[in-house]
């Protein structure tokens, strides 16, 4: 089901052995359960504890891309938090943009394929890129190969591999680099 | 409400006779789940939030699934 | 009281504004792609700010309808950059006042 | 007043329904069909969501959460599919 491009990380051996990612996903899949059934009647909270060990024990080498990376995770923490206004701020503004394309009787649009570079190492990293590319509109990603993007843009306004991913990656990038190192 | 009802029945009777009427198999799989969606849109709105969760899982994921299986082994699609 | 109603009323009307205009793209554009930018991208935020007008009308509820907009915004990029990569493997074109297709170019380098 | 505008707003989202309605009966290929599907899925989402704040049923808000999921699944086999995959 998973898109072809995110390919799985590398995990070492050494990492295998840690607890520390088991501890971290079944955390985070038992908080998804409370939230989901927002109640804390004790038959819940057991029944959402056992099904998120047996997930997080079945499903354990997904999470290894995100404590594998170095760093202190208050300061990712932090970085994140910032992302997500920043994404969001970047999301109304191409919304705006493109409504008024659509609207626009003329309908002003130069579509094309551009090719843009990144400068993330992890895929996970990546991932979050494409992603955040994708959800700004106006800007789509269609292919993924290594470090390259190739990115559907409605309007191209630099035809240079460098000057496009000046506009369209550098800016998620600044926050992503610091996410996942 | 019911003009939105009346009109969404109404959009889902086009979509199902135009989904009989299609030439290319995978637009018809398409407009099947469309059909669903608005089903099960209904039946929530006549207060049956079980019967629309059976009919989001069968109808927008299994069928549309399975068909595409089907479709695949078949070579109908070239 | 009636001032958190009437915010909520109004942000649920914006909301519906851009999924309106969303639909408007999907319905004019000339190719695939320019569809999938109008469609599914501007009727995200359309969607994300319908739930959270939504969630102003039914405070107790917010945290669940709030998870299902993120829910969205999870899963829409995955969904549409999957069949934006589809259609292009399958060789659905670009529309004719295209720039330049650099994906075609390197294909057929290779 | 507040029902007025909110009025207005199901009024607006209808119209979506029917362009999407639209391109879905028009769309040359399977795949624009698909973008029409998705799109209809992301009005109909939050008209479930409206629908359970209407008539104080906090159930309706699972039925949106999972028609999300499953038409998510839907359109990534359909993407599949169209990628030679399944």
């Amino acid at each position: 089901m998973w898109p072809r491009s995110f390919e799985q990380p590398d995990v070492r051996p050494d990492e295998e052995r840690s607890l520390r990612p088991f501890i971290c996903l079944s955390a985070g899949l038992l908080a998804l359960w409370l939230t989901l059934t927002w109640s804390l009647d004790p038959q819940e909270v057991a029944t959402g504890l056992v099904v998120s060990l047996v997930v997080a024990s079945v499903a354990r080498s997904a999470v290894h891309s995100v404590t594998g990376c170095p760093g202190s995770i208050l300061r990712r923490v932090a970085w994140s938090l910032a992302y997500i206004p920043y994404l969001l701020r970047a999301i109304i503004a191409a919304n705006i943009d493109v409504a008024r394309r659509v609207v626009n009787p003329a309908l002003p649009i130069r579509p094309g394929i551009v090719k843009v570079r990144t400068n993330l190492e992890s895929p996970l990293g990546r991932l979050f890129l494409t992603s955040s590319i994708t959800l700004t509109p106006g800007t789509l990603t269609v292919e993924t190969s290594g470090r390259e993007l190739y990115i559907h843009w409605i309007d191209v306004e630099a035809d240079g591999i460098e000057e496009a991913s000046e506009r369209i990656v550098r800016g998620f990038e600044r926050y992503l680099e610091r996410i996942f190192g | 409400m019911i003009w939105l009802d009346a009109l969404v029945c109404l959009l889902m009777i086009v979509v199902a006779v135009t989904a009989t009427a299609v030439k290319n198999l995978v637009s018809a799989v398409i407009m099947v789940g469309v059909v669903s969606l608005l089903v099960s849109y209904l039946f929530l709105r006549m207060g049956a939030p079980d019967v629309a969760m059976t009919e989001a899982a069968i109808g927008a994921a299994l069928t549309t699934v399975i068909f595409l299986i089907a479709l695949r082994r078949t070579g109908e699609d070239r | 009281m009636v001032a958190w109603d009437v915010i909520g009323a109004l942000v649920t009307l914006a909301g519906s504004v851009f999924l309106l205009l969303g639909a408007i793209g999907v319905a004019r554009m000339p190719d695939l792609y320019n569809r999938m930018q109008a469609g599914t991208k501007a009727t995200t935020l359309g969607n994300l700010l319908t739930l959270t007008g939504l969630g102003i009308l039914m405070p107790s509820w917010l945290p669940k309808i709030l998870l299902i907009a993120v829910f969205v915004l999870v899963t829409n990029p995955i969904s549409s950059h999957a069949l934006a990569r589809a259609a292009h493997a399958a060789g659905i074109p670009l529309a004719k006042g295209s720039v330049k297709d650099a994906l075609d170019h390197d294909r057929e380098a290779r | 007043m507040a029902d007025t505008i909110l009025l207005i707003a199901l009024v607006l989202a209808a119209g979506a329904v029917l362009l999407a309605v639209l391109r879905l009966l028009r769309g040359p290929t399977a795949a624009d069909r698909a973008v029409a599907l998705d799109v209809m899925t992301l009005v109909f989402v939050p008209g479930m969501v409206a629908l359970a704040v209407f008539s104080g049923r906090k159930i309706y808000l699972d039925v949106a959460l999972v028609y999300g999921v499953l038409s998510f699944l839907g359109v990534m086999s359909l993407a599949r599919y169209f990628d030679r995959g399944i």
